[in-house]
């Protein structure tokens, strides 16, 4: 295993305290409660917005803390999701007085240990609302699954949402943006390779050179399937056909453009995927609106790439465009 | 003869051993149908276990079963962390008070559990989740235990329901979890909650030997 | 070779496309002469800054063109210098009339090939000058080298010399202000893996599960020395101290700290050299003033890490604090 | 007999061959103490001037070398391009105008590539460059021509002396280009680019004969 760290055990809080250490402005870290905050939290009279997840897929969702974005971030062990405690402290610390927003990925274990957290935070007399993510489109979502992952909607939706509880909406309001945003978005992911959890010290799968892996998630497991390696243009087809279908995209419609990197993907590769995407696109005469390229939801070292699109309109595009300063994302400030 | 609050302690102290033990087994076990984390969470979940159970010595089955159902919540995450610290927590209420857990109890512990882990995840028999091993395992020591059997048989036809469980999740399509991202790829691979599950239930047996 | 592209030779002129494609209201590509040029450009009575390098950094340099940083980027093969006449079709389509500024990384054939559009460009009367950067210490600069490499520095120096170009400084304060830049960054970098060049299909040289290189330029070249695998502490010295003798930081001062990935480590393993790095400065009493912390100057997908400390002051900052709207890079709009 | 303006297309035509069939060779010279990019780059420069070469049937050999220049600039990048391109350029400055090449044009023309290389790269003897092989080459040139040895001769020891020159590179240090960086561990790698030199002039003798 070749990583640049120290003990497997020290990753997640050596982690912590460097992202505190270069964007003290931004963020501070408790490390008993291991949450990260906003710098200005609780920001009174406005929705507190909170995500968290396991650790493994920065910048998700500890660099998308700060004005605009998220007001904190529950980050577990590698690949694990945190613990209520997390979730209970981090509601504490951004209740502003208008309620806390739960931006849930949907895995059983996201989901049942906000649903505990939240459980306790009822219990404290503060208004709770959630949206769970489901955008990946490589897993059916029936009675015979656990339900679509949450994978790269999330960090859009976290974007938009941040952007309107900004001026201060009401609780409802951003409720209903995120289930707007998490019912118009569409991902899938692939992997070229697999990635080396710290603790574990070796791969959670291998793949030979000549095979890759179709409708990945973010945590390292093995996908849908597994297919002999191809071309660019022919992944980014894999990815993008299920999304068109499942989003059912019409021609005029416009998109936010996701092209995420997996972690061990360098962005000349993104890039190439980018200009296959765009064709596709314009091909179906689909307008890309904005675009995010580069490596937002990762999972470590990974190679590999997913692809997100969010059906979008002017009001999601004024709240993508609104002001936000995170150590991931900055614009407008 | 029962199991006293000691007792517990003792099998708490096992489980924690076995599990650590165990880790890069069920760790393979949740890299091939998922995430590579669970003998990870379970290690960590028990070492806090165990560190607190000095601190029980003289506590009843009800307290010290609660205490180990918080501190599991508090510490593995993920989903058997909800999962294990309900299961726990609910046969920490239905054991309260109790110093020492007669073969009923026993019963009513394991039912407090699947009940706890079915009210969160939602899971039924046959999903190729932990309950494969704990329904059998909780159907066994009714059955031994209504047909009078004593402590030992009871835990011991519990265990191996358990075990056979376990091992009849290996076949199974799993619709639950990490592991149903997968689809038929899940498919002959044993669970690594079932696993854990049927560890914790041996270390029964073997302790209150 | 596991990489999401199409044919090998098609790599950098597909991700060129892939750029425009997503970022069309930043930045348009001349193909015909490989340059990759702001919007807007040539924005009158500005210097036009432009830079240029192999391909393969990404998103050095092409993803720094726009508003606040350069006007024009020209992307040779990867690791393979551009040419003249890339350099001088952008500085024609910069040239809004008050002198083009070259930043030239300090490679042989850099400088040649910039050295060379210059000697056209002064025919055709536009006024040009430029900076060679030289910030690794890696290296040692005697006669007996071709000088120091041309890294981290040079983002940095985009940026300011970028944000400077856009009050309309003259052609004499934006040469001079990367003068002091340039004059006040040191870098090292080191590499866990090497990297595969498409067009070749291997990595360019092998380094077992327990070495690594330290020392390292951006081209995936062998670094200055082969080392046994160290913790993220160690590696973080072995970088960091050079840096600290070589500027003569003292206490009390303030630095940019660029902690910058190699293109296949992790955000997560960033951070944690990111705390090391800290650690380091606190203890030596120098204030990260502001940070960086990402892969920005990359060898394709080599796992790795670089350190760079430019020494700031109050206008430093302020021109690392204007606005800027590039692909990569982007704040105060 | 001299070289004419046929001969110098058949030798430009023969030099694309070469450097297409040693890519592979000189990229891993160039792995080894570089950026692994000279053989692509030489091979990429070669192949447009190939694709110049029929144009140019009825040129002179001054023009023939500018346009070798010119395309080596635009076409190779790096610093090869620079390097070999200067090096074209003033070889076609040198022989402007003429027709045929005889014994002293050749030392001239070689003398006008040096001189280029050096002004450009300001390399000496012994770093570790081109020159290395083109320097020797160009002083066998001047003596066999002052000895009045007829052009094969004269080509054969430029060809040969380039070659030693080349090998000579191997224990070098590298205190110029790409290779400087490794300090001592350049040691022991034979250059790329007094390879590809040497390949030019190898095959000048090949298409003369
Ligand atoms: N809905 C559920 N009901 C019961 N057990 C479940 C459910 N979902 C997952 N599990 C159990 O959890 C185990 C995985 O635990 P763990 O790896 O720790 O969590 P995660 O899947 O979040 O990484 C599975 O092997 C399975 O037994
Ligand atoms: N200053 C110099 N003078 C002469 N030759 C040089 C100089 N610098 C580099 N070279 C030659 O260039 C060759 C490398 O060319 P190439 O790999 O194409 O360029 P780069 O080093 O930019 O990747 C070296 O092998 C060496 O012979
Ligand atoms: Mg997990
Ligand atoms: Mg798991
Ligand atoms: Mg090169
Ligand atoms: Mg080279």
């Amino acid at each position: 295993m070749k990583k640049l760290i120290n003990r497997p055990e020290d990753v997640v809080k050596e982690a912590l305290a460097g992202m505190e250490a270069l964007h003290a402005e931004l963020i501070r870290v408790d490390y008993e409660s291991q949450v990260i905050v906003r710098a200005d939290a609780p920001v009174q009279g406005k929705v507190g917005i909170i995500s968290g997840g396991g650790s493994g897929h920065e910048p998700m969702h500890g660099g998308f803390v700060g004005c605009g974005m998220l007001d904190a971030a529950c980050p577990g062990e590698i690949f694990t999701s945190p613990v209520p405690d997390q979730m209970l402290a981090a509601t504490r610390a951004v209740n502003g007085g208008a309620g806390v927003f739960y931006i849930i990925k949907n895995y059983t274990g996201d989901v049942l240990n906000f649903e505990m957290a939240a459980e306790l935070a009822a219990a404290e007399d503060i208004e709770i609302a959630s949206v769970v993510t489901n955008d990946d489109v490589a897993v059916q979502d029936s009675l015979y699954t656990a339900g679509r992952r949450g994978v790269g909607v999330t960090v859009l939706l976290e974007k938009i949402v941040g952007g309107l509880a900004e001026t201060g909406a009401s609780l409802e309001a951003v409720a209903e943006m995120a289930q707007r945003v998490n019912a118009n978005g569409r991902s899938m992911g692939m992997a070229l390779t697999s990635c080396t959890v710290p603790a574990i010290g070796r791969p959670t799968f291998d793949l030979d050179e000549n095979e890759m892996e179709i409708g990945i998630g973010i945590h390292g497991e093995p996908g849908c399937r597994r297919v002999p390696l191809a071309s660019a243009a022919e992944v980014t087809e894999m990815l993008v056909n299920p999304i068109l279908e499942d989003l059912e995209l019409k021609a005029g419609e416009r998109v936010i453009a996701f092209v995420n990197g997996m972690g061990g993907t360098p962005q000349i590769e993104l890039y190439v995927m980018a200009n296959e995407l765009a064709k596709i696109l314009r091909g179906k005469n689909i307008t890309i609106a904005r675009s995010l390229v580069g490596s937002y939801i990762t999972s470590l070292e990974m190679a590999g790439c997913s692809i997100t699109l969010l059906r979008t309109d002017d009001e999601i595009l004024k709240y993508w465009d609104a002001p936000v300063h995170t150590p991931a994302l900055r614009w407008g400030i | 003869m029962p199991i006293t609050s000691e007792k517990l302690i003792a099998w708490l102290q096992r489980v924690g051993q076995v599990l650590h033990e165990q880790r890069e087994y069920l760790t393979q076990l949740d890299a091939a149908i998922g995430d590579a984390d669970h003998g990870i969470n379970m290690d960590r979940g028990f070492r806090a276990v165990v560190e607190k159970l000095p601190a029980l010595a003289s506590a009843d089955s009800g307290t010290i079963l609660k205490t180990v159902g918080t501190t599991l919540v508090s510490t593995v995450g993920g989903a058997s962390g909800p999962l294990y610290g309900t299961a726990f927590l609910r046969a920490g209420i239905a054991m309260a008070g109790k110093q020492e857990l007669q073969e009923a109890d026993v019963v009513a512990l394991l039912a407090a559990m699947v009940e706890g882990i079915q009210a969160r995840g939602k899971a039924r028999r046959g999903e190729k989740t932990m309950l494969d091993a704990l329904l059998p395992a909780l159907e066994a020591a009714r059955k031994a235990e209504g047909e009078g059997l004593e402590m030992l048989q009871v835990l011991q036809a519990c265990s191996s329901a358990a075990e056979a469980g376990m091992k009849s999740t290996i076949p199974l399509l799993a619709t639950k979890g990490r592991a149903s991202y997968l689809g038929a790829r899940s498919i002959g691979h044993q669970d690594p909650g079932a696993t854990s599950s049927t560890l914790m239930l041996q270390a029964l047996v073997e302790t209150y030997r």
